[in-house]
């Protein structure tokens, strides 16, 4: 019993002090401002850098909040480091930011060619960071592409990440996050890549669009890729998650489209001697979703559409390699692989690689097959 | 510094003597109560003096004077007290038997022993008669309901039972209400609650063990056990905690409850207690002992373990696979009722990383404006909750009814549309609420536990209450009930109980009594109580 | 007089030392850090090496059943060298529940509350630990299993809700790293995890039958071993390369499942799967240090010495090291070095037990 | 100074309570022991909250591994 008594008095003891010492960490929920975006750019300073955030206007987005406010705001900050400016929004701003909920990170144009490593670091480090944001890189200015109002989503940062994942149904460009982005930058070889973002239409109805793919050399962003060419990479390393390939029909005038349904890929690399070639397997399977000639389609048609089907893929990943080996900057991967495959060798080889990349033979063996025609047997037309 | 510790010491010192001479003093008392026991007398005035003298004059004590014999040549007496004895039963089958009968012939010199046998052998209609020499046996049956037959020139004196009170009849217990089982509950009075009990168990095992305590409410109790399956251990123990009980009164169990538990300063309670005969017969039959105490429906039973609140009669009449997802349930609403509130407040001023964002937006939302910090919410609404549920259990029905429309407009509606609380609070609340009555053996255990929690999880967030969470844990593994440590069968494991705890097993299946309760006896039933249809018949030829 | 009178059964024993091990997914980023993917192949090697260097501890215990640690080495070595060595024991003990400690402080303040003060956050894990030491054997024994229970769910169900994002080709290639960097990888798996199971030799003792500590001891380190092999390929697995910079890989892979948008932000598991087994840990250990200096001073009772043990572990603690970053590099290098040779002492003593009595037995056999 | 005086009297609470228990017990040689490391545990927590920068034994056993024995990992 008289253990108890000594326990209940430890309880007192410490709640007294907790009490006294006061509460640490503790954050009322109307006393910070919940950030959804945030975008770096380069200030005028030169050295300094300017944040952009897009935090909540909580009050707005109450039930029956019918004044005409935006439900968001985009604050701006200039200072010597990210985190530095980060912390000069509590200048003009009498609540503190909350980064936990971030949803997109944009990264100015200006950054992108300067080198991210920098600026990226905060983002990582930052217990208050997930590493499921999602990383763009804008053309133009990050601050840009905040401000345009989003026409279905009531907080612009939330319409840019339903972006990204309505990508998926042409997989011309992927969601990169931050996870996938630093161990691309982290990678010896392999070269960071992300969705290209950027301002389309005219002054009053500016919308936001994908354009295509970014590509990294080690930090710095060199290049670019669009449309059928980003999906190239996309097939290479696996990323293809639904799409539209259109092909001509195979007798008569006219083209057919394609759906992807589904698609893997396998790069497998060979050494010999001190050659390295690449193989790159692609699966594809897929459905006829449109036709535009009027004939039926016979068997030995199939096999023609296929093969047709797989010298488009072909085609979209070879110009990919092309833009690759032009940029040389190793986005598929390959060192890496070769990397797992060949670690003995690899050593005499990594050093190499920026000589090395541009010369790799890549083989490419598409494997694309059409399962099913949708509800029509032939088209309704004949 | 020593000073005040030697101070202390003497103060203790002191504290246990006056406490050894409070215990002489008693004894003392006690002894010259027995010493005072004074014999009857055979002059029947004296010893209706000497039983007034004790008794005193009460309006309801009723000394009937008579006389009987073929020639009413002997004068005798009737003691009861009015409203604890049976009147029919005084009148038809005591005095009339007396009066009527003239085959009492009896001689001028009789002696007066051979008349009380002759009476209480061949004349009273009564089944329970005793016959008693002192006063003091005499005043104590009386006072619980015995008549007591006075004959002039007799030494002795007739103690017969009688005993007959108004009493509530065996109806349906409100504490324990279910769909199916049976419907009767025990009542207030003791023997009607052994009876039910007997009629459960008809084994000549079943033991009811009497004892009476309270030096001036001498209240009986029974303790009932199954010989040959509880523990004797644990019956020993509970006889000796039972016999140290040196109190003036007992009025309910939980008297007896807070006289013998294990930790009597534990918010858990170490001994449960149900108002169903088939609850404690359930009990009796895994090895428990039981105590019943009269003038209460409520039947203690121990040992007891944590998981015992979480299980019901019912479970084990209803079919299995929804008796364990009713079970899953209570667990998780028990995980409700004592974490949400806490969890609510940490993950709003210290972890909103945690939150969904759609989600975050709906509580910011609601909690913009308002001008607490959420832990004085969260704190503010659980008391007025328990003030309402206070208020509605104590107020007559009528107006309970008003008191929850009050609370429902006031909490409900008014609080939340004068932006004085967030309208999330009171869903937590309200789903603390109604998560907390469904485990009745922990409600009051969990309204501390949440109080507690909550406010850790004010001052520490996330990390305050798994302090808390492991507080809980240590306190109840360190907690035993009559022996049993209180977490069993989970900690220590006994993995053959945990047939039981998560999920009930079939009843065929429940093959064995729980382990760290019984330790002789253990299994329960045949192995293969599986029912299987009939073998197939054999013969080839029956379709036609 | 026997200080401790509960007993313990041996699956609680078995759980005692899953839960320790457990906790060391904490420690992980040691080893890590430097086998980087293959840290797997470190844990499983690890694993296999503990193995007969913990049957040894039960050998050791079994034959000298129902005594500790201390009293075993007072038995072995006499009255001084046996104090000497039993004071060194308990400075490591107080040493190594003062790190994890601190450890585990320093990753609740780096990920959960970063403004809150270390005494703060020390004074309450020790004061829970205190609560539960002075509740004696039983308790700590009572708490292991249910603790276990709900650290192998998350870890299992974190690991079922990450498959979708994990990615086996981070593991390849296998075996690529210098063989030095894999014995240190190695040692610090030996020895900062398995062979912390020194610290049951203290408590196997209480063990109700002796012959099965061995059992329980194997079982145990299996277990504990292999659940650490699942957080440890989880986290590569998930997170790849970037496993290999961050303090806690375990928390952001955690952070990291998204299983329909429904299942996210489940990082509180990996703090509650923590604090839990860091709790039980530590209340080894401290239960070790108080109970092994009251033996070692033969006192009657251990319940005086928790409160003031526990000060001073707090105290040990702030001044154990300025920075995480320097526990680090103490953790990687000098640590496992230091205690290594103490972890094989206890076999060195069974060697020399078992010696002893041989040369009787031919003593014996010469008359 | 705020902060010692709250120690000390969480040092004194721990005394009353804990002591009384050993001195009724006549446990004499524990109470030697408990008050001996209740007053290292009371120095040492003063000379933390002071600031004195106290010698880590981690450092102790640094410099017995690295610079005396050379057996950091580290080195070789």
């Amino acid at each position: 019993m008289r253990n108890r008594k000594i326990i209940v008095s430890i309880i007192i003891c410490i709640l007294l002090t907790l009490s006294i010492s006061g509460c640490w960490n503790r954050r009322e929920l109307n006393t910070f401002s919940i950030l959804m975006g945030m975008g770096i750019d380069k200030a005028e300073e030169v050295g300094k850098v300017q944040l952009t955030a897009q935090i909540i206007n909580v009050s707005e987005l109450k039930q029956g909040g019918s004044s005409n406010k935006e439900a968001y705001l985009a604050v701006r900050s200039t200072g010597d480091t990210v985190f530095d400016a980060l912390r000069n929004f509590t200048k003009e701003s009498n609540r503190k930011i909350y980064l936990p909920h971030n949803k997109v990170l944009i990264l100015g144009e200006d950054i992108a060619t300067e080198g991210v490593q920098k600026y990226i670091d905060f983002f990582v480090r930052d217990h208050e960071m997930r590493l499921r944001e999602s990383v763009l890189v804008a053309k133009g200015k990050a601050e840009e592409i905040l401000n345009v109002k989003s026409e279905l989503e009531k907080i612009p940062a939330a319409g840019i990440s339903s972006l990204l994942k309505s990508q998926n149904a042409t997989s011309e460009a992927t969601d990169v996050d931050m996870k996938d982005f630093i161990s691309r930058l982290m990678s010896k070889t392999t070269a960071p890549i992300a969705p290209l973002i950027e301002i389309s239409g005219e002054e009053e109805k500016k919308v936001l669009r994908i354009s295509g793919m970014a590509i990294f050399k080690q930090d710095k962003w060199v290049g670019e890729l669009e449309g059928s060419k980003a999906r190239g990479i996309l097939w290479v390393i696996d990323k293809i998650e639904s799409g539209i390939i259109v092909v001509d029909c195979p007798n008569e005038e006219g083209k057919m489209s394609l759906e992807i349904i589904r698609a893997s890929s396998k790069i497998t690399p060979e050494l010999k001697g001190d050659k390295v070639s690449i193989k790159v397997e692609i699966k594809e399977e897929g459905h006829i979703g449109d036709q535009e000639c009027p004939c039926e389609l016979k068997s030995h048609d199939i096999s023609s559409i296929e093969k047709m089907k797989t010298t488009v893929i072909r085609a979209e990943v070879i110009s990919a390699l092309e833009k690759a080996r032009e940029l040389n900057t190793d986005i598929f991967g390959f060192g890496d692989s070769v990397h797992q495959k060949y670690p003995k060798q690899w050593k005499d080889i990594e050093s190499s690689w920026d000589e090395v990349f541009p010369e790799i033979e890549v083989e490419i063996v598409v494997d694309a097959k059409v399962r099913r025609s949708g509800i029509l047997i032939m088209p309704a037309s004949s | 510094m020593f000073n005040f510790l030697s101070k202390k010491l003497r103060s203790w010192q002191q504290q246990n003597q006056n406490i050894n001479k409070e215990n002489k003093e008693n004894d003392n008392s006690k002894k010259t109560k027995e010493n005072s026991q004074a014999k009857l007398s055979s002059n029947l005035k004296e010893n209706l003096d000497s039983i007034k003298a004790i008794l005193g004059v009460c309006e309801d004590l009723i000394i009937r004077e008579f006389a009987f014999g073929n020639k009413g040549q002997i004068s005798a007496a009737i003691i009861f007290i009015d409203g604890m004895v049976d009147r029919t039963l005084i009148n038809d089958n005591i005095i009339k038997p007396l009066m009527y009968d003239n085959r009492f012939i009896c001689e001028e010199e009789s002696l007066e022993i051979k008349n009380i046998d002759i009476i209480k052998g061949t004349i009273l209609y009564v089944g329970e008669i005793e016959k008693s020499t002192t006063i003091n046996d005499l005043v104590e049956s009386c006072l619980s309901g015995d008549t007591i037959l006075l004959i002039e020139k007799a030494k002795e004196a007739l103690v017969i039972s009688s005993r007959g009170w108004e009493t509530r009849g065996v109806v349906d217990p409100e504490t324990e209400t279910i769909v199916r089982g049976p419907r009767e509950g025990f009542t207030e009075n003791l023997r009607t609650n052994t009876t039910l009990l007997r009629r459960k168990i008809k084994s000549p095992d079943f033991m009811l063990e009497a004892m009476k305590i309270g030096r001036k409410t001498n209240t009986a109790i029974s303790i009932a056990y199954l010989k040959g399956v509880a523990n004797p251990e644990v019956i020993e123990e509970a006889k000796r905690r039972l016999k140290r009980i040196d109190t003036d009164g007992i009025l309910e169990s939980g008297y007896i409850e807070g006289f013998i538990e294990d930790a009597p300063l534990s918010i858990f309670s170490t001994i449960g207690n149900s108002e169903k005969p088939d609850t404690v017969a359930g009990k009796i039959l895994e090895g428990r002992v039981a105590v019943l105490v009269d003038g209460t429906p409520f039947v203690l039973t121990f040992p007891m373990v944590f998981i015992e609140g979480f299980q019901s009669a019912e479970d084990y009449y209803s079919r299995p696979y929804y008796a364990s997802l009713v079970r899953v349930i209570r667990f998780i609403a028990f995980a409700i009722s004592i974490l949400a509130p806490s969890s609510y407040v940490a993950a709003t001023t210290f972890h909103q990383e945690l939150i969904p964002t759609p989600l975050l937006f709906t509580v910011a939302a609601s909690s913009e404006g308002t001008p607490f910090p959420a832990v004085v919410e969260v704190l503010a609404m659980g008391v007025i909750f328990e003030i309402l549920r206070e208020a509605g259990i104590r107020l007559p029905r009528p107006v309970g009814q008003a008191i929850s429309i009050v609370g429902a407009l006031v909490i409900g509606e008014s609080a939340v549309s004068a932006g004085l609380i967030g309208g999330i609070v009171v869903i937590v609340i309200a789903l603390t609420a109604v998560a907390s009555f469904v485990v009745p053996a922990q409600t009051d255990s969990g309204a501390i536990l949440r109080v507690i929690l909550v406010i850790l999880a004010g001052s520490m967030g996330g990390v305050g209450i798994m302090v808390g969470l492991i507080g809980i844990l240590i306190h109840l593994a360190s907690l035993r009930s009559f022996g049993t440590p209180y977490l069993s069968p989970l900690a220590p494991l006994s993995p053959f109980d945990l047939k039981d705890v998560f999920f009930r097993v079939p009843i065929w299946a429940m093959l064995t009594r729980p382990k760290s309760i019984v330790r002789q006896n253990i299994q329960r039933q045949k192995f293969i109580l599986k029912p299987t249809p009939p073998p197939e018949k054999k013969d080839k030829g029956g379709s036609k | 007089m026997k200080i401790e009178k509960g007993v313990i059964s041996s699956s609680q024993l078995t759980f005692m030392i899953i839960g320790f091990l457990q906790a060391s997914n904490l420690l992980l980023v040691f080893s890590s850090r430097i086998v980087n993917h293959d840290s797997w192949l470190a844990i499983l090697v690890g694993l296999v090496i503990s193995i007969p260097i913990a049957l040894s501890y039960a050998a050791l215990a079994k034959e000298f059943s129902g005594k500790t640690l201390i009293q075993i080495s007072d038995i072995i070595y006499g009255a001084y060298l046996g104090k000497m060595i039993s004071v060194s024991y308990i400075l490591i003990f107080l040493l190594t529940f003062s790190i994890d400690l601190r450890l585990f402080s320093d990753f609740l303040i780096t990920y959960i509350m970063p403004e809150t003060p270390i005494w703060a956050i020390l004074t309450l894990l020790t004061f829970l630990s205190a609560w539960a030491v002075r509740g004696g054997i039983e308790v700590i024994a009572r708490c292991s299993f249910i603790i276990i229970a709900m650290a192998s769910i998350i870890i299992l169900s974190t690991f079922v809700f990450l498959l979708s994002d994990m990615e086996f080709s981070n593991f390849l290639p296998v075996f690529d790293l210098p063989l030095k960097d894999f014995i240190q990888g190695t040692h610090i798996n030996v020895s900062l995890y398995y062979l912390e199971i020194i610290i049951f030799l203290m408590i196997m003792a209480f063990v109700n039958k002796t012959e099965q500590v061995r059992g329980s001891m194997l079982w145990g380190l299996i277990l504990g071993g292999v659940s650490l092999l699942i957080l440890e390929v989880r986290n590569v697995a998930v997170l790849g390369i970037v496993s290999n910079i961050l303090t806690s890989p375990s928390f952001n892979a955690v952070r990291y499942i998204s299983v329909a948008e429904v299942f996210t932000r489940l990082e509180m598991f990996v703090v509650i799967m923590l604090i839990t087994t860091v709790f039980l840990k530590v209340s080894i250990m401290y239960y070790a240090t108080v109970l092994g200096l009251a033996q070692t001073l033969h006192l009657r009772s251990y319940l005086p010495l928790v409160t003031p043990i526990g000060i001073i572990t707090i105290s040990l603690c702030i001044i154990s090291g300025d920075s995480s970053m320097e526990l680090l590099h103490g953790g990687m290098y000098i640590w496992p070095v230091f205690i290594l040779p103490i972890q094989l002492f206890p076999v060195l003593s069974l060697f020399i037990v078992k010696l002893r009595k041989k040369s009787k037995k031919l003593g014996a056999n010469e008359e | 100074m705020k902060m010692i005086i709250l120690l000390a009297m969480v040092f004194l609470i721990i005394l009353i309570i804990e002591a009384p228990k050993l001195i009724v017990n006549k446990y004499w040689k524990e109470l030697i022991v408990f008050l001996s490391l209740l007053s290292l545990a009371f120095i040492l927590t003063v000379l933390v909250i002071l600031g004195v920068d106290i010698p880590s034994p981690l450092e102790g056993i640094e410099y017995l591994i690295d610079d005396i024995l050379d057996l950091s990992w580290e080195r070789k």
